[in-house]
């Protein structure tokens, strides 16, 4: 829309809610909290060390071993949802936007259900249906004769964060197929129409026509993906303990700033080492963000419907 | 064989009907439009021949091929939407191109049809503009080049024109004349252009509230309407209808073209006042508000002025007026 | 009612006993006093209280965790100092060193409660099998062949997945007979040992041992699991702490006998030692309002009549006041017994060794189950974990 | 569109792919709600046996209804989530709106700046968040809640908004400013009406975490008077028992209203709204 | 005090100059057309003088008020989009309704406006559909009426008839004419109907790549045409342009109309062979292919016929016809 039109105040009283309660809340305790990076325990209180935790985190081989691992652990995370989780939500979303579809509603809120459901139900179903005691997954890999693929997969240092991965894209599919499902209703229905004449059908019309409309709809999934999976932290704590166990196979950034922010067990929580991993985590996704508004969804075409 | 045939086909949305049992044969090469008054059901007949609607009852054969099921991409049909939808993230050439290339279409052909195409329609300057950087009459064009790139057996033509400026109307119109004649593809081909109806059908089929009224060649319609409705339909400026009575005829009414009546100040058979002119340049219409029969419509060849206001007389040409009876059904002699 | 009390604590297990039980006992002693008993998840309870405290909304009673975890919040003078609380006199300076100052001249905690380790085991199984329980570590192995032989039961239920259970239930339970008991504390506390000392290697090979006698898939087999598994009868042996014996009574609910042995001592005639650890005290918020009828109350839970209340209410978890307690649950009499037996001492890495980081607790943990699981060797855990612990700890350097 | 269209065959695959995704969906749900109705052995026993009469035990409903005032707690858990859903709404939706429809000096900047909340774990702020109702008095009230909850939605809100936003109709938008429509028309009267599907997407991902949420009810409203029913429900996980089939039992009742917030949202999903606007 | 004043106004999309720099001011209560080729920046100049898009340069006055910074919602018009751009949410009657009652105008005020406007376009069937579920020409019709319940001092239409049928596109211009007669309205027109351009308009601006090439009342540009663009532009069927030098004539091309062009079998000035005939019943175009001029276009009144391919003479009326020379500007005798 136009650019030079005298006294715009509906900007501000547009945006005047959202950020003063935005930044009252949110930013300023945030800000807050990161500053503590700056700062160390000293004998007499807080004092300013400048980037000596920094220093530590990536120094120390002890803190940048354990960042470097939850590191690698959250991008391998990261890179099932990418994988597996957007193109599921984005294959049901387009078997549910078909004309017509008979049950449509119910299959949208049952797929939808398993994103409902808070955490510590998540962790206790599957790990009770992955458990090699109680007999649901081995008795169910027995009855169709793949008996011997079971593994305590939640349980091996080589499976569990897959694992977790998973039952993560288990639980969150909903929200990619929610938000292109929508994105593919806005599709105008003459433009799939005329594909339908022009033969452009099925799997090509998918992606040929209805991919590149949506395209600025999975842009934004992804970055959300980016965003949740780096921030990713109840999951494995409520099924793997902040120890992020075997061995801190499932450790991520999200379970390893915890532990060091608020502690664990005899751990006692550093705020200002806490910090300084927030701080870095800050930067990984503010780094990811950057480039996906700069230069990614600056040469998304949006179309207006 | 025909190249079309609809047998009963009816079309319900909700409760409403909105076409009501046509029956049509269109033969192979033959040029067919529909007209009819807005919201008559034209897009939605032409949409069920595409397949886009289903039929509520009825058949629908193809180069006598039942279509009925078949889904629009099976059809062999193209289509030019009312509404244009054009792929919005795909450039002009491949709007045009994508069928083809869909098809399998060798890449250097798919250049070359694209092009002949964009050239015949004024379009190669635009090729890799995308549709929302062009003008309405632009997007048109590109809607009508995607269809005419693939050369199917049969076209759908929605409205093609509607946003054309007059000379590249013109220009398309014929070029869709010679397309036709070329391809010897069948056309079928809604508009509510008088010109386009007259000048490009073999056979117009006249629809109303969702029924065919006549279908018959341009002049036979236009000389032997079957109905008032018709007679009124065909022909622009419409046809004048006089109060028969009035005139001392036995029949209820008396349709008179506006070219067929006579306009004088000196005198006539029919007082009035003109009530408001359109000179035109080569033409001249005179809207004259008369006191038996309303206001009528004169159409005069070459520029004539007439006071608006004035009085004028009016003269029927007789031996070219048509009757009709109460129920509007036309009275042969 | 004048003032309310609010209790901070972890023990969500507790809650109805608090409510039903014992508020009731002091209200009606006190009145004028409400108390409200407000737990919190255990896994959330450090991070809420820290932030309630460091907000100051956090309630005027604080459930101490043992050692430096409350000796920050003092040093921080987040909790009140209690040392000239009469009803200190009533603990012995053993009782008293999880929540004091290194050089012992404060106490700022009330302690509670301690837990002792040992094994329980499926008195039922054990005769049906015609088993006894095992007095030293080469009957317990022969035991588990036996047990394992027969099939019917998977010998021993233990997991690794939740890392705690092979720390605590495994290496704490069994590592106090080789170390010595506190002797061998001390001394790694003095640095005067090490922990690839063989005193503190051998549990861990004996953890590497058990995983033949654990449940198919023990890797992914969690602490709930792992009591199910034992109260469901399914397992002959459950390597234990004693506060299990208030949640295993109502879930057995007389399917089968517990029996409960301590940890099986390294040769015949050799001294037995258990881990009776100091795990739960009560303490006061120093920017409580209400300090006054906290301190009566804090009084009162220093008190013999609330220490009978407490053990008796939550068998398995002993008083440590000097008062001698009368227990009516014969396995919870069991286990108390051991402190006659036996050695007792706590937990290993508890005091001082988990100030820094690595944190010591937390290592054992996850070396106690890569070492269960067979990922590490016990040499390899006890090289990490002693480098781990020189890494900050001076006297180890 | 037509039943011509589509061939039977892709139907029925479409269906078979549905059908067998909604079973990996619902199964865990299934073995969820099956054992909340079950006694504790017979969980354990047999987790996917249904409940026969001899396992079937509502001691779990029974052990959650006794606990403290669940119904109090559930009204707690509602006006929360509904007064954070509606204030992240509007406000998020106002915001998008502005970044979306004005190029002002700044605005991919405050974009960004929106967007920085969904990029640190709100947690972190916490003991500042604390004190700062602390001072104000808020706390162990809802609006503390309300407040926390209203600030940590925003960022997405407005992220996901904005997006759709730019899909309305320009011409839309100025047939509206023609008709003498202010820009506040303008967006209460035609843009929120348009983007009410991505709105109920809005309103179901900030629900459903709000709904959850055990840390901020923890810190900031625990009393009885202000639990909430996730927070209820925490008194079953214990330090050395989970009471699993309270918690069960507990976490199945609270499913239902999400679950009935979210139909009521996906409602709003209707084929086309936007059809017919222009040609 | 002019109803519109533009100075100098130009715009760019990025670097492409859409409108060069217009000048053009419009007396109060006149009608005046936008006329010009597809893409020629018509919708463009409308939107600006909307407030829609952004002037590159220059200033907009409305009523003798600079308005080139004011908000559209503060300009005080009303306009009728191209693309119709209807409230999809609401119903017919609430599309219609919307700026009134936003204007706090009376429920039974508002009712009473939209029903009188329902009326006269044929809506009042239709008035509690939403947009989706209406036919293209309806849903233009619905468009219109949103604009002229507000009855506001200045109206700009967007090709609003354009998808009308013939009958309901006559009756809305002349519905149109009525509004702009009882109104005293301003009115600012964009058509690329000959027809409509030449009967509404007191003013015709002919545009040409973002240019203005003539402004004229519509005979003066039909009779008087500057340039060879206007001469071809203004006029339906287009002008014929005959090879002066052919003919033996000083100029470089002879413009003549289609009507202006005698046709006969028997002989006359240029020879041909009629390749195209287009019979509309009040009259009859002939498509003549000429060796020295190309096609031809030739308009007769009434019916008549040529045998296709057969040879005809052609006798431009010199008398009526217009000379231009090679840059294509008017050579006036
Ligand atoms: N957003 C845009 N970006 C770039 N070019 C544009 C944009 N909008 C329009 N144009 C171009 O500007 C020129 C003028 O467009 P405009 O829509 O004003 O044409 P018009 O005269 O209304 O044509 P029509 O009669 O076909 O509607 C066209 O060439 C068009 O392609
Ligand atoms: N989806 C729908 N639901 C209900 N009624 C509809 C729907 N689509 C069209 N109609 C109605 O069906 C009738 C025929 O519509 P159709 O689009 O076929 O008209 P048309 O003859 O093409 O008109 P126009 O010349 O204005 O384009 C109209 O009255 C229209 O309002
Ligand atoms: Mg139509
Ligand atoms: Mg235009």
């Amino acid at each position: 829309m136009a650019g030079r039109r005298a006294r715009r105040w509906h900007i501000g009283v547009f945006l005047a809610p959202a950020v003063l309660v935005y930044t009252a809340i949110m930013i300023v305790p945030l800000l807050g909290t990161l500053n503590l990076s700056l700062f160390a325990r000293g004998e007499e209180g807080r004092v300013f060390v400048g980037l000596a935790n920094f220093a530590t985190l990536f120094g120390d081989p002890r803190w940048s071993g354990a960042f470097w691992n939850a590191l690698g652990n959250n991008a391998w995370f990261f890179l099932i949802h990418m994988l597996v989780q957007n193109p599921v939500g984005v294959a049901l979303a387009a078997l549910l936007s078909a004309p017509r579809l008979r049950m449509a509603a119910f299959y949208r809120t049952a797929i939808f259900v398993p994103t409902i459901l808070s955490f510590v139900i998540v962790g206790f179903v599957w790990k009770l249906i992955l458990s090699p005691l109680w007999g649901i997954a081995p008795g169910m890999l027995d009855g169709i004769g793949l008996r011997s693929l079971f593994a305590p997969w939640l349980g091996r240092e080589e499976y569990a964060l897959t694992t977790l991965a998973l039952i993560s894209v288990w639980q969150f599919v909903g929200i990619p197929m929610m938000l292109i499902y929508a994105a593919l209703l806005s599709i105008p229905d003459e433009v799939i129409e005329a594909a339908e004449i022009d033969g452009i059908t099925g799997w090509s019309q998918f992606r040929k026509i209805k991919l590149p409309l949506i395209l600025p709809a999975i842009g934004i999934i992804s970055i959300l993906t980016f965003v949740g999976n780096f921030n990713a932290f109840d999951l494995i704590y409520v099924s793997q303990g902040a120890l992020a166990g075997p061995d801190f196979s499932t450790d991520i950034l999200g379970t390893f700033l915890y532990r060091t922010f608020f502690g664990f067990q005899l751990q006692l929580g550093d705020p200002h080492m806490g910090a300084a991993i927030a701080t870095a985590m800050f930067a990984i996704i503010l780094a990811g963000v950057c480039v996906y508004l700069f230069g990614i969804q600056r040469r998304l075409r949006r179309y207006q419907f | 064989m025909d190249a079309l045939t609809l047998t009963q086909v009816t079309k319900k949305f909700g409760r409403t009907q909105v076409i009501d049992g046509i029956d049509l044969a269109v033969a192979p090469g033959e040029f067919c439009v529909f007209v009819g008054p807005s919201g008559c059901g034209k897009s939605t007949l032409l949409r069920m021949i595409a397949g886009l609607e289903d039929v509520t009852s009825g058949q629908i054969a193809i180069g006598g091929r039942q279509v009925t099921d078949l889904p629009p991409a099976r059809r062999e049909i193209a289509m030019v939407f009312q509404s244009y939808a054009l792929y919005p993230h795909l450039s002009v050439r491949d709007n045009m191109g994508l069928a083809l290339r869909q098809a399998g279409t060798p890449k250097a052909e798919v250049l070359a049809s694209t092009d002949r195409a964009a050239d015949m329609l004024s379009l190669t300057a635009l090729l890799d503009r995308r549709p929302a950087d062009l003008s309405g009459g632009q997007r048109q064009r590109v809607a009508i080049g995607r269809a005419i790139v693939r050369r199917p057996k049969l076209f759908l033509f929605d409205e093609p024109l509607s946003n054309l400026d007059a000379a590249l109307r013109v220009a398309t119109r014929i070029e869709i004349a010679r397309l036709h004649r070329e391809l010897g593809a069948t056309m079928i081909y809604v508009t509510h252009d008088q010109v386009e109806a007259m000048t490009l059908a073999h056979k117009i089929v006249v629809l109303r509230a969702g029924r065919v009224e006549q279908v018959g060649a341009p002049m036979d319609l236009y000389n032997d309407p079957d109905n008032r409705f018709v007679a009124g339909f065909i022909g622009s400026p419409a046809m004048n209808f006089l109060d028969a009575g009035a005139l001392g005829l036995r029949s209820d009414s008396l349709g008179v073209r506006p070219e067929h009546l006579a306009i004088s100040a000196q005198g006539g058979t029919i007082p009035g006042r003109v009530s408001h002119l359109e000179r035109l340049g080569g033409e001249t219409l005179s809207y004259v508000q008369t006191e038996a029969h309303g206001l009528l419509t004169v159409r005069q060849f070459g520029e004539h002025d007439h006071a608006v206001d004035g009085p004028v007389w009016l003269t029927p040409d007789l031996e070219r007026a048509f009757h009709f009876n109460a129920e509007g059904q036309r009275m042969r002699a | 009612q004048d003032v309310t009390l609010t209790i901070e604590s972890w023990r969500n297990d507790d809650l109805q006993i608090w409510q039903d039980t014992i508020i009731p006992a002091f209200e009606a002693a006190n009145p004028g006093i409400g108390v409200v008993f407000a737990p919190t998840a255990p896994a959330e309870y450090n991070a809420i209280l820290n932030s309630k405290l460091d907000a100051g909304s956090a309630g005027d009673l604080i459930t101490c965790r043992p050692f430096d975890a409350s000796l920050e919040l003092f040093n921080s003078d987040k909790l009140a100092d209690l040392t000239d609380l009469a009803a200190m006199e009533n603990f012995s300076d053993v009782a008293k060193s999880a929540w004091q100052t290194d050089d012992g001249a404060s106490t700022f905690c009330v302690p509670l409660a301690s837990v002792i380790h040992g094994f329980m085991y499926n008195r039922t199984a054990f005769d049906e099998l015609g088993l006894e329980p095992p007095a030293t570590m080469d009957e317990f192995y022969t035991l588990l062949d036996a047990i394992q032989e027969d099939g019917t039961y998977i010998p021993m239920a233990m997991g690794s997945a939740d890392q705690w259970e092979a720390a605590t239930m495994g290496y704490q339970n069994i590592g106090p007979t080789f170390w010595k008991g506190e002797e061998g504390r001390r001394a790694l506390i003095a640095g005067e040992q090490s922990l690839t000392d063989e005193g503190w290697v051998e549990p861990f090979r004996h953890l590497a041992r058990w995983g033949a006698y654990l449940g198919e898939g023990f890797e992914a087999q969690t602490y709930p699991d792992s009591q199910n598994l034992f109260t469901l009868g399914r397992a002959a042996i459950y390597p234990a702490g004693s506060w299990e014996i208030g949640v295993f009574t109502p879930q057995i609910d007389g399917a089968f006998e517990m029996g409960a042995f301590p940890p099986p001592v390294m040769a015949e005639g050799g001294t037995c030692y258990i881990s009776d650890h100091t795990d739960i005290a009560l303490g006061l918020n120093a920017a409580s309002p209400n300090a006054d009828a906290a301190r009566t109350f804090l009084e009162w839970v220093g008190s013999a009549e609330f220490a009978t209340l407490y053990a008796n209410a939550l068998p398995g978890f002993f008083s440590l006041n000097s008062a001698p307690v009368e227990m009516e649950d014969p396995l919870a009499q069991e286990f108390v017994g051991w402190r006659e037996s036996c050695e007792p001492t706590i937990r290993s890495t508890y005091q001082i060794l988990s100030r820094g980081t690595p944190n010591l607790e937390n290592e054992t943990w996850n070396a106690s189950a890569n070492v269960l699981a067979g990922t590490e060797t016990p040499e390899d855990a006890a090289a990490r974990l002693q480098e781990g612990l020189a890494s900050w700890y001076e006297p180890q350097q | 569109m037509s039943v011509a269209r589509r061939s039977m065959a892709r139907s029925i695959a479409a269906h078979a792919v549905l059908i067998a995704y909604v079973l990996i969906a619902l199964f865990p749900v299934f073995v969820i709600v099956i054992n909340s109705v079950k006694s504790r052995r017979a969980i354990f026993a047999d987790p996917l046996a249904l409940p026969t009469a001899e396992t079937f035990d509502l001691v779990g409903y029974h052990t959650v209804l006794r606990q403290g005032d669940f119904l109090l707690y559930f009204q707690n858990s509602m006006i929360v989530t509904v007064a954070s859903l509606a204030l992240v709404l509007l406000f998020g939706a106002m915001a998008a709106f502005a970044l979306s429809e004005y190029r002002f000096w700044g605005n991919s900047l405050m974009g960004l700046y929106l967007a920085l909340g969904i990029m640190i774990p709100i947690r972190l702020g916490t003991v500042v968040i604390l004190q700062m109702m602390v001072a104000g008095g808020l706390v162990n009230t809802l609006t503390a809640l309300v407040l926390v909850y209203t600030a940590q939605g925003l960022p997405l809100a407005v992220f996901i908004l904005s997006e759709f936003m730019r899909g309305v109709s320009d011409d839309l938008k100025n047939a509206g400013r023609i008709d003498g429509l202010s820009e506040y028309a303008i967006f209460f009267r035609l843009v929120l009406p348009l983007v009410r599907p991505a709105m109920a997407t809005v309103a179901v991902f900030t629900m459903i975490p709000i709904w959850n949420d055990l840390w901020f009810p923890l810190i900031l409203a625990p009393s009885e008077a202000t639990k909430t029913i996730t927070l209820g429900s925490q008194v079953f996980i214990g330090q050395f028992v989970t009471n699993w089939n309270a918690v069960l039992a507990a976490l199945s009742l609270a499913i239902l209203p999400v679950l009935v917030m979210y139909l009521i949202f996906s409602r709003q999903l209707i084929r086309g709204i936007t059809a017919g606007a222009v040609k």
